[in-house]
């Protein structure tokens, strides 16, 4: 594994200097080493000389379309692994940047270690990390663990059967190959089990360390409207404050907003710093909708998005 | 654990606990298994305890023409904060500037913080992105605490350190500690000192940044902050918020919620326009109050070093680098 | 109001009618007098297209005991369409809401057009019934505090 | 303990509209309590917090005058949740007030000096504040000479019409209304305030300057102050930012180290100078 993400960064910094160099883009957002193990960071790279700063790993889980909003005024090479394209793809169907605008540096993706999972898995903290093949190395000031990579993955990275981006302009790295390691994600899975009543007990238990820092909005590509609803002054939907309620209409509208549009990154729950569970949402309204309409974000780059368009046969059985 | 059950018995008791593995807060005791000790560094700060993220400020209910407001400040029982550690303590004494204040009292914060106990705690494993030292404080810092503990493994220390901390001078659960045990605490005192490495070069830090206003720089800060609030509600200093009411019908509250300069909303004018438009103006916004403004009003800077917003930002932004950035003349 | 005694308990249900058929059969149950019970408060929209899954929250969350969203017939839409693409996000919301543990029953959806009277006081009579099951409304509503 | 965030309650005694496009009203407010009324002492500048429960507060500046005795006069622009409420608000309504609030204006620096009162649209409040504070006669004294300019777009849009007619008749004061565009109506000047600044100014000499109007009016009245040759610390404004609390605890309105709440809003043009452009 090791040796991929070595190559993948090679790929990754040769391409970034040649599109600087060339001025096809003015601007390269990757990812840059973290001052943290387990952590990388975004970065933007404007100059050929700073393009080694970009890195490749098993950490670099943010979604970077986030970004795009920001850079309107630039032309822009985008780092994307597969859910990332999908949501460029999404963004793109929104009309949400110029065609011309992005160059995509797609990246066939490992799957993404999960940070916290690791982090739980030892006692004490952990100050360096190496990874070997399939095995992930920890160790602290009094302890060595070596951990197997796949035991340790995102639960949206577990079920992704969509590693290579659909759409980019170079890819870095051979494709992957497209299985998931789990058939339906852990959580939703989990979830399903339970009753009615427990359902409802556990998304409020989850919704209620919510902190309304709204992270799991702003790591969101597909959250770029001007006035979000909970910040609407008039009409006020929701107030701004801790209640129950109030913070379970904020949880249940963010995620279906995204019914149609999640790529399923899974770029909510990781900025989440109460660690609140919030795929088993999305990930529950994405299967609704390949059900029903057929339809998975961002897959294919010309089909419209399921909520704004219809077919007459669709399922009314519900209707009376 | 009687002993907590006999502070329970006399007050109302705020300790770490944990909500999910992995997070915790410091929050009101309801029964004293919640308490987790062994919890140095919480996701959300001690802050809460006198200053909670949502606050009715008062009730009303209407009438006709005629309003009754009934008033929610006056705390009703003395309170106990046990646990909290040196970080979360001395942001206290830089909140209270603000709070206390000179023309005008904050009446919430203050009775709170009148009515409170605060029972610190030596902070035995601080984390790598600790980095209290560089900030007037220390992992064993006791200033601001009333009592004082140091976890001996078998037992604690307990130092009264003020008037309201030796109010437990008789308590049946303290015994008078022998040499030896004070000994190992201070040997757990030392050991933890050794671990803070991080020196953060922040002599200076005002002054650098008198200069800085319309740098550069901040365009390359704020590239990667995604404008939440992570960092604002996760430390321990930060005191901003917003004032709205909560109406149905004739009843209501004023309610008083955090709010985070790292949001457009929060500057926004009804006419439109915003002084802050963008993420520079808001990232410098946070920055320089930390280690400008706050400094020029209170003599000190707004930073305790205790790493949370290092830590938990999901674009891990890491401010010890941006200090050293700043220190060196910004953009480097 | 949403708490009192079993037996006098009364739930208030919210309606969304679309303006082109829903309403005009309301109003044409109204005219021909018919009786169906009187728990529905309506709010007329353009078209049941026009209904954002916000209104059955906020609806919900003010302690309303059930929503009733009721538009055209498929293929009578007004504007052609809209009655389906409210179809979808009905759809989609009403299974989220399911998957969320949030009773069954709570959230109901009808066509009824402008000819049809009687079937709008048999769907609300049905839509009364199957709320005065549940009871009144607890999971969502915003409590005072 | 006093608590600052609690508002008192006061009732709307009067209402009036004030322009033609209705979207100026001010409200004349009455303390239900004496002790009230009896403990409000202000100075002309300083705002208040308004608040309607179930609605909000909002900050206004106070366009009464401490001479006026027995009420408190705020003039609303329709624009929020809470302004829009006041629009709505029937005589006799009970209003919640928490002030005074912020600095004022330095009348004491005033004392002998000439003064230059510039306005524009609806920010002259606080400016009718002070003229009809030195209009009394037992301030009159206090200073020279006052002049006053005041702009609106329209005639239909300026403020205290009444007030003005009333001040144009007086020989104590010196007031120039202007409006960008005349109707068939106006008989008076038509120009741009900072044009109109540049034909009837008094000399610099022994004078300050207090102005208010919107950014657009301020940016080009500014140079013109200059070049009549007021210096920076004679010039004065009143600054607007979001606010909250109005006691420099909330945080938002600040400019460099300073609230605008607690330490303005009135500031020098000498202490802006060395303020971060933040506003």
């Amino acid at each position: 594994m090791e040796q991929t993400h070595k190559a993948i960064q090679d790929s990754i910094r040769e391409k970034a200097k040649e599109l600087l160099s060339s001025k096809k883009v003015d601007v390269i957002v990757g990812f840059g080493e973290g001052t943290l193990p387990l952590r990388a960071t975004p970065i933007f790279i404007r100059s050929q000389e700073e393009a080694d700063r970009l890195i490749w790993n098993s950490y670099c889980e943010n979604n970077l379309a986030t970004y795009l909003y920001k850079l309107s005024q630039f032309k822009v090479g985008l780092v994307v692994k597969g859910c990332d394209a999908r949501s460029v793809i999404a963004l793109s169907r929104e009309k949400r940047f110029k065609h011309d605008q992005l160059y995509l540096i797609g990246v066939p993706c490992q799957r993404m270690v999960d940070r916290r999972k690791v982090k739980k898995a030892v006692k004490g903290e952990i100050l360096r990390v190496g990874e070997q093949g399939d095995e992930i190395t920890v160790e602290g000031e009094d302890f060595k663990k070596v951990l197997k990579r796949d035991d340790f993955l995102y639960p949206s990275c577990q079920v992704c059967i969509h590693r290579t981006p659909a759409k980019a302009d170079v890819l870095v790295g051979n494709p992957a190959e497209e299985s998931p390691l789990v058939e339906v994600h852990p959580d939703v899975k989990d979830f399903e089990k339970m009753s009615p009543e427990e359902r409802w007990r556990y998304f409020e238990k989850e919704a209620g360390r919510c902190i309304r820092c709204y992270a799991c909005r702003e790591a969101c590509p597909m959250c770029y409207c001007t006035e979000c609803f909970v910040d609407s002054s008039n009409p006020k939907w929701i107030d701004k404050g801790l209640s129950p309620s109030d913070v379970d209409f904020y949880h249940i509208v963010r995620a279906y907003h995204q019914s149609g549009r999640c790529s399923g990154c899974g770029a909510c729950e990781r900025a989440c710093p109460m660690e609140i569970k919030l795929t088993y949402l999305t990930q529950k309204l994405n299967q609704d909708v390949k059900e029903l309409f057929g339809f998975e974000t961002g897959v294919d780059p010309d089909a419209s998005p399921p909520l704004s368009t219809y077919d007459i046969e669709d399922r009314q059985e519900f209707i009376k | 654990m009687p002993f907590l059950q006999s502070l329970m018995d006399e007050y109302d008791l705020f300790a770490p606990a944990q909500l999910a593995e992995g997070v915790s807060v410091y929050k009101k005791i309801d029964q004293t298994e919640e308490v987790d000790l062994s919890i140095s560094n919480a996701q959300k700060p001690a802050k809460e305890i006198f200053f909670p993220q949502s606050e009715t400020m008062f009730r009303y209910e209407k009438a006709g023409k005629e309003s009754r407001i009934t008033s929610t400040e006056e705390i009703k029982r003395n309170r106990i904060l046990l646990g909290a550690r040196p970080c979360d303590i001395q942001a206290f004494s830089l909140i209270d500037h603000v709070f206390a204040g000179k023309e005008y009292t904050d009446t919430y914060y203050v009775n709170k913080r009148k009515a409170t106990t605060i029972i610190g705690m030596g902070c035995d494993h601080p984390l790598s992105t600790c980095f209290c030292s560089s900030l007037n404080g220390g992992p064993f810092q006791r200033e601001g605490s009333d009592l004082f503990l140091i976890d001996l493994g078998e037992s604690y220390l307990v130092e009264l350190l003020t008037e309201k901390g030796m109010a437990f001078q008789k308590n049946k659960f303290f015994e008078e500690a022998n040499e030896k045990e004070i000994s190992l605490a201070k040997g757990v005192e030392g050991k933890a000192a050794e671990k803070i490495k991080a020196a953060i070069p922040v002599e200076g830090i005002e002054k650098r940044l008198d200069q800085m206003m319309e740098s550069p720089y901040w365009d390359r800060v704020q590239e990667k902050c995604l404008g939440c609030r992570v960092c604002t509600y996760l430390c321990p200093t930060c005191h901003c918020f917003d004032i709205m009411d909560e109406a149905r019908t004739n009843k209501g509250r004023r309610v008083r919620n955090w709010d985070s300069c790292l949001s457009s909303l929060y500057s926004q004018e009804t006419s439109g326009h915003n002084p802050r438009p963008t993420n520079r103006e808001r990232t410098r916004q946070r920055l320089m109050h930390k280690f400008n403004y706050f400094p020029k009003n209170f003599d000190r800077i707004a930073c305790v070093g205790c790493g949370r917003c290092t830590l938990y930002c999901p674009a891990h932004f890491d401010i010890r680098q941006t200090i050293k950035e700043i220190q060196e003349g910004g953009d480097k | 109001m949403v708490n009192g005694t079993k037996s006098s308990w009364e739930p208030r249900i919210l309606a969304f009618l679309c303006n082109w058929c829903s309403y005009a059969g309301a109003d044409l149950a109204g005219t021909s007098r018919i009786q169906y019970p009187p728990n529905i408060r309506v709010i007329r929209v353009p078209c049941s297209g026009r209904i954002n899954p916000l209104f059955i929250l906020k609806a919900l969350q003010n302690g309303i005991d059930g929503v009733l969203i009721s538009g055209c017939h498929p293929g009578d839409c007004h504007y052609l369409t809209g009655n389906y693409v409210g179809r979808r996000k009905s759809v989609t919301m009403r299974r989220f809401l399911q998957y969320l543990g949030v009773e069954e029953g709570r959230v109901q959806f009808s066509w009824v057009s402008a000819a049809e009277g009687t079937k709008f006081s048999q769907v609300v009579e049905e839509v009364t019934q199957d709320i005065k099951k549940l009871g009144p409304a607890k999971q969502f509503v915003k409590l005072e505090d | 303990m006093n608590n600052p965030y609690f508002p008192v309650p006061t009732v709307v005694k009067k209402a009036l509209v004030e322009t033609s496009d209705r979207m100026l009203r001010t409200l004349e407010l009455r303390f239900l309590k004496d002790e009230d009324a009896q403990a409000f002492h202000f100075v002309p500048g300083q705002f208040c917090e308004l608040s309607l429960l179930g609605k909000g507060e909002a900050p206004f500046g106070i366009a009464s005058s401490p001479t006026e005795n027995g009420s408190l006069k705020f003039t609303i622009n329709k624009a929020g949740v809470v302004t829009t409420a006041l629009h709505h608000i029937e005589e006799g309504a009970e209003v919640g007030i928490r002030g005074p609030l912020g600095n004022g204006y330095p009348i004491d620096l005033f004392q002998g000096k000439n003064v230059l009162v510039i306005g524009g649209g609806f920010a002259f409040t606080t400016l009718r504040s002070l003229v009809t504070y030195f209009l009394h006669p037992e301030n009159r004294n206090k200073v020279k000479d006052i002049t006053v300019i005041y702009g609106a777009r329209t005639p239909g849009l300026l403020l205290y019409k009444e007030e003005l007619a009333e001040w144009a008749k007086r020989s104590d004061i010196r007031l120039v209304v202007t409006v960008d565009q005349g109707d068939k109506d106006w008989k008076g000047k038509v120009g741009l305030v900072p044009n109109v600044l540049e034909e009837a100014a008094p000399a610099a000499e022994n004078t300050y300057a207090v102005i208010c109007g919107p950014p657009i009016m301020i940016k080009f009245t500014f140079p013109k102050l200059m070049a009549l040759r007021f210096p920076n610390e004679r010039i004065y404004t009143s600054l607007e930012k979001r606010m909250k609390c109005g006691i420099g605890k909330c945080g938002r309105c600040n400019i460099g180290h300073l609230y605008v709440c607690k330490d303005g809003p009135v500031f020098s043009y000498a202490q802006l100078e060395k303020l971060p452009r933040d506003y």
